[in-house]
């Protein structure tokens, strides 16, 4: 199951990489001591695994908010330099989008906090202003641009965090479970308008604790505990569920169910796992309806 | 979060410039404070009311809420006014001239801090903040107090559910529970405050941060005649004043 | 205790504005030096202000059964330091006056004077003082008075100044500032001594607490 | 599927009611205008609508942590009076704890935050000590006793909240979101521990946005958008896909499962639903090895 991130000769190319990264906090055991990842491009990359397990702390380390002790990252095929210059350009490129809003949220105005991004980038006033219209378009909150932040439902402020992380313009936006204290409702318009920005070409690193979500949403996942335990096609990695339980994770259902249907002869032995219950449903009620 | 706050960000007169609302506010406390406080207070006050209940329409409820708060202060202090102390007539003893004072102490304060309210229910902080800069404030300060702006109510909404778990536990259920559950909360509300500051400037970091909190703040309209037009009614109230002098009535 | 908008004679105002000023623009000054010494102090400043905001929005218990906000001059001193609380303390106070209808515009002056200045300056000097006489106690009994001292006389001292303020405002017709003076203190005295006291206590629960949580972080500030 | 709550006749006794609830936050729209919800004696009742439906609104209402503007609260059949004495005593009876820990813990060690509830009743030292070693040992915690509160992992103060909360020896424990943020493998050692106290007598009120999580661990479900929007057994409310629709959820994977098996003859047609992937796959692996 594990493949080699640097061994794929087919494959898109990289948008992100990181070779031979170590890391540990201070005081504390090494959370990776050689980590090997590839993110690429324009794909959708769930990061999976235990509390502990070290997702943030990759999350941190591709983003350029900790710096490695040894080992490299690259983006878009360049090494990343030591320095603060370099280090500031790799922040850019890979924007790192928390899971409390409230930690990337430093203005009252939501447009004025969009703006800091692109004022920091030194764009002049007018095209600053563009790239927040743009931004918040993007999200879906242009109607928002005026409200205090204070004022916002939690959802909303995830999504002003995100329209502040994308009007940086980057390749690559690497998420801290971004559905978690969403509803349903909330989780699907979400990926729904995340999706929207794949397709405009940002690739997508989505740190999540929803087997299921990942299952039916991500083209390759990487399943962390201290180190890497597997990576490659979300639907073949979390199938297995051996990998699962060293990743002390639960099963994703569309599995189950899709061998269900099948059994049943309702699914095409070839086809995929239905990706939600609805869909299994309907697939249920075709057969029961003819 | 708070009624104030929150009512300013819908008020119709949200789009005014806050100069404008500055002049206007600001022109009428002056006439309450520098002019004679009979007649220019009551003026001062039925200007300030009818504006403000009238085309800003303030919500009456949360106004008179917020009211309450500077008038239990005034009508306090005013009682102090209505004895003398010390006198021929013994420690403390009702002075005849006493009732007039306070009178004149209560009607001024009561018609300020209706100026002073409005303004509030009309002008967000986050409009009026980052333009502070253009009366002369260093832009290091100004970007500190739109900082503590934005984190008090992070701050606040913290305090509020902790107090909330505090208060199901019985934490509020006596005296010295009470003390105990402040004085945890204070505690408490310090660690995350400086925590959440570390982790905001990680979180700022990812987003450029080097020091500056730079924002882009949107132009509002200015022009001289909405000015001059907001400082008219301060004159009027003035010369009204001036002319209820002049005809000799308090005569 | 915040002197209400429009309550001072203007002249007054006035006058307390300017004498609060120098006070106010030397923590200023220290504030934009530490912002500029340290790009992290800014959030870190920010915390603080938003710290002291909320905690002078507690409710603590008072006489009457009904409950009051402390002032949180003592703790606000012993942590940040009298010059840094002159300024967050203004701050403060400007919110308090548009956020909560607490205290007014034209007399926030004198309010800065009686509890950004003045309160913190006592209480200050409290802590410095009671620390180094009991330091034969113990550490945590000489912390524990020291932060009493500091917190009670601290608020003690705020209302004392707010009631020379509006003694010098409105002088007794027979009496003058003196009888005001009495007339003033006295009245605000019900509640306000018990306030301070439980504003000593409430303060000694949050050293304590935080000597134990975040010793470091005290160290930092040097405490 | 709606069922009067006051109506069922040889159901167990209400643990809590409330009856004829109306509710509004200061200048907005009511939240509830007669909601009517009963609580029976050790069940798990799963409280899940979208955000801002009033989940959290009405917890507050029904532990004493918000005053309905008109109804009653009824705890143990008796009504709950106003004033002061009697709402402190709601609050004693039925325990809520937040989502964040970090709301809740204002202690510096466990032992002593675990102590706040029972010292405010007023216990001497000694019962109160005991209350708090009965606590931990409940919740499996007995070895973090004197660690510092700001040291311990995300799961663990989950817990020593929970331990705080049970040593009020409430009647009900209603948990907003208790398994928000754990990852799979904590979710489900927290449930584990939460049906022990079940067992010894303890009623469960939780909301949740996990339907899975509901189908499987609930008896009794009230879905809720600004009002109730039903009310009845877990597995027939979460099988309905209009009311799920309304409560804007999604539907949960147990039921297409379950049908996918019993088309495949793998599940015998009364049989109830697996309740986790892993319960499917043993049932499609029994027929793959037979």
């Amino acid at each position: 199951m594990t493949t080699d991130p640097g061994g794929a000769t087919a494959a898109p190319p990289a948008a992100l990489s990181g070779h031979g990264l170590a890391f540990r906090y201070p005081d504390t055991a090494p959370v990776f001591t050689a980590l090997d990842v590839r993110i690429a491009q324009g794909s959708v990359v769930g990061v999976l695994g235990p509390n502990g397990g070290g997702k943030t702390t990759l999350l941190r380390l591709l983003s350029g908010s900790l710096t490695p002790e040894t080992g490299e990252i690259h983006v878009d095929g360049e090494r990343v330099r030591r320095g603060r210059r370099a280090l500031n350009e790799l922040r850019r490129r890979v924007q790192l989008v928390f899971q409390d809003p409230d930690d990337q949220l430093f203005s009252a105005s939501v447009s004025q906090d969009v703006s800091f991004g692109p004022m920091n980038l030194g764009l002049a006033a007018d095209a600053a202003r563009e790239r927040v219209a743009w931004a918040l378009e993007a999200l879906e909150i242009t109607d928002l641009a005026d409200q205090p932040t204070h004022l916002l439902s939690y959802g909303q402020r995830k999504r002003v965090v995100l329209a502040g992380a994308l009007a940086m313009r980057p390749s690559v936006l690497v998420l801290d479970e971004p559905t978690a204290g969403l509803d349903p409702e909330g989780v699907e318009s979400l990926v729904q308008t995340l999706e929207g920005l794949r397709a405009a070409g940002t690739t997508l690193v989505v740190s999540t604790h929803d087997v299921d979500l990942a299952y039916r949403w991500a083209d390759t996942v990487l399943l962390l505990n201290r180190g890497l335990l597997a990576s490659g096609p979300a639907r073949d990695v979390l199938a297995d569920p051996a990998l699962l339980a060293a990743a002390r994770l639960r099963p994703a259902w569309a599995p189950a169910a899709g061998r269900a249907l099948r059994a049943a002869d309702l699914l095409d032995p070839r086809a995929p796992d239905p990706a939600t219950p609805e869909e299994a449903a309907r697939l249920l009620d075709l057969d029961s309806g003819g | 979060m708070l009624a104030i706050d929150a009512a300013a960000y819908t008020s119709p007169w949200r789009r005014v410039h806050p100069a404008a609302k500055g002049v206007f506010f600001g022109g009428l406390l002056v006439c309450a404070l520098a002019l004679p406080t009979w007649p220019a207070a009551p003026m001062v006050a039925v200007v300030a009311l009818a504006a403000g209940f009238g085309p800003a329409r303030v919500p009456p409820r949360a106004f008179a809420r917020a009211a309450w708060v500077p008038l239990l202060f005034i009508l306090t202090g005013s009682l102090a006014l209505l004895v003398t102390v010390g006198g021929p007539q013994g420690a403390v003893a009702l002075d005849p001239a006493g009732a007039a004072r306070a009178a004149e102490v209560t009607g001024r304060a009561a018609a300020a801090v209706c100026c002073q309210l409005l303004f509030a229910f009309t002008t967000p902080l986050a409009d009026l903040l980052p333009r502070l800069t253009r009366i002369g404030l260093p832009s290091a300060l100004v970007e500190v107090i739109a900082l503590i702006y934005r984190m008090l109510f992070v701050t606040l909404d913290s305090a509020r559910r902790i107090q909330t778990a505090q208060a199901g536990r019985l934490g509020y259920a006596g005296r010295r529970a009470w003390i105990r559950s402040v004085g945890s909360l204070g505690a408490a509300l310090f660690v995350r405050s400086f925590d959440r500051a570390q982790r905001m400037q990680r979180g700022l970091e990812c987003r450029g941060y080097t020091g500056e909190l730079t924002v882009l703040v949107e132009e509002l309209p200015l022009r001289p005649s909405a000015l001059a037009a907001a400082a008219l009614p301060a004159v009027l109230v003035a010369a009204a004043t001036a002319s209820y002098f002049s005809l000799g009535a308090p005569l | 205790m915040h002197i209400a908008e429009g309550f001072l004679p203007w002249q007054h105002a006035a006058a307390w504005t300017a004498v609060a000023a120098p006070f106010v623009a030397h923590g200023v000054r220290s504030l934009t030096r530490a912002v500029r010494a340290d790009p992290d102090a800014k959030l870190l400043i920010g915390a603080a202000g938003a710290f002291s905001f909320v905690l002078s929005a507690l409710k603590i218990p008072s006489v009457t059964g009904s409950c009051s906000h402390p002032t949180g001059t003592g703790l606000g001193a012993v942590l940040f330091r009298p010059p840094v609380m002159a300024a967050l303390g203004t701050i403060t106070l400007l919110f308090q006056a548009l956020l909560l209808a607490h205290g007014g515009l034209t007399t926030l002056g004198a309010n800065v004077f009686s509890m950004a200045v003045v309160g913190p300056w006592v209480a200050y000097t409290a802590f410095k003082l009671v620390r180094s006489a009991t330091a034969r106690f113990g550490a945590q009994t000489s912390l524990d008075m020291a932060v009493f001292s500091a917190a009670a006389l601290g608020s003690m001292a705020t209302y004392t100044v707010t009631s020379v303020q509006l003694a010098l405002a409105f002088p007794d017709p027979q009496s003058g500032f003196l009888g005001s003076f009495t007339a003033f203190a006295g009245l605000f005295s019900i509640t306000q001594i018990p306030l301070a006291v439980v504003e000593g206590l409430v303060t000694v629960v949050i050293m304590r607490l935080l000597t134990t949580v975040t010793p470091e972080q005290l160290r930092r500030l040097g405490v």
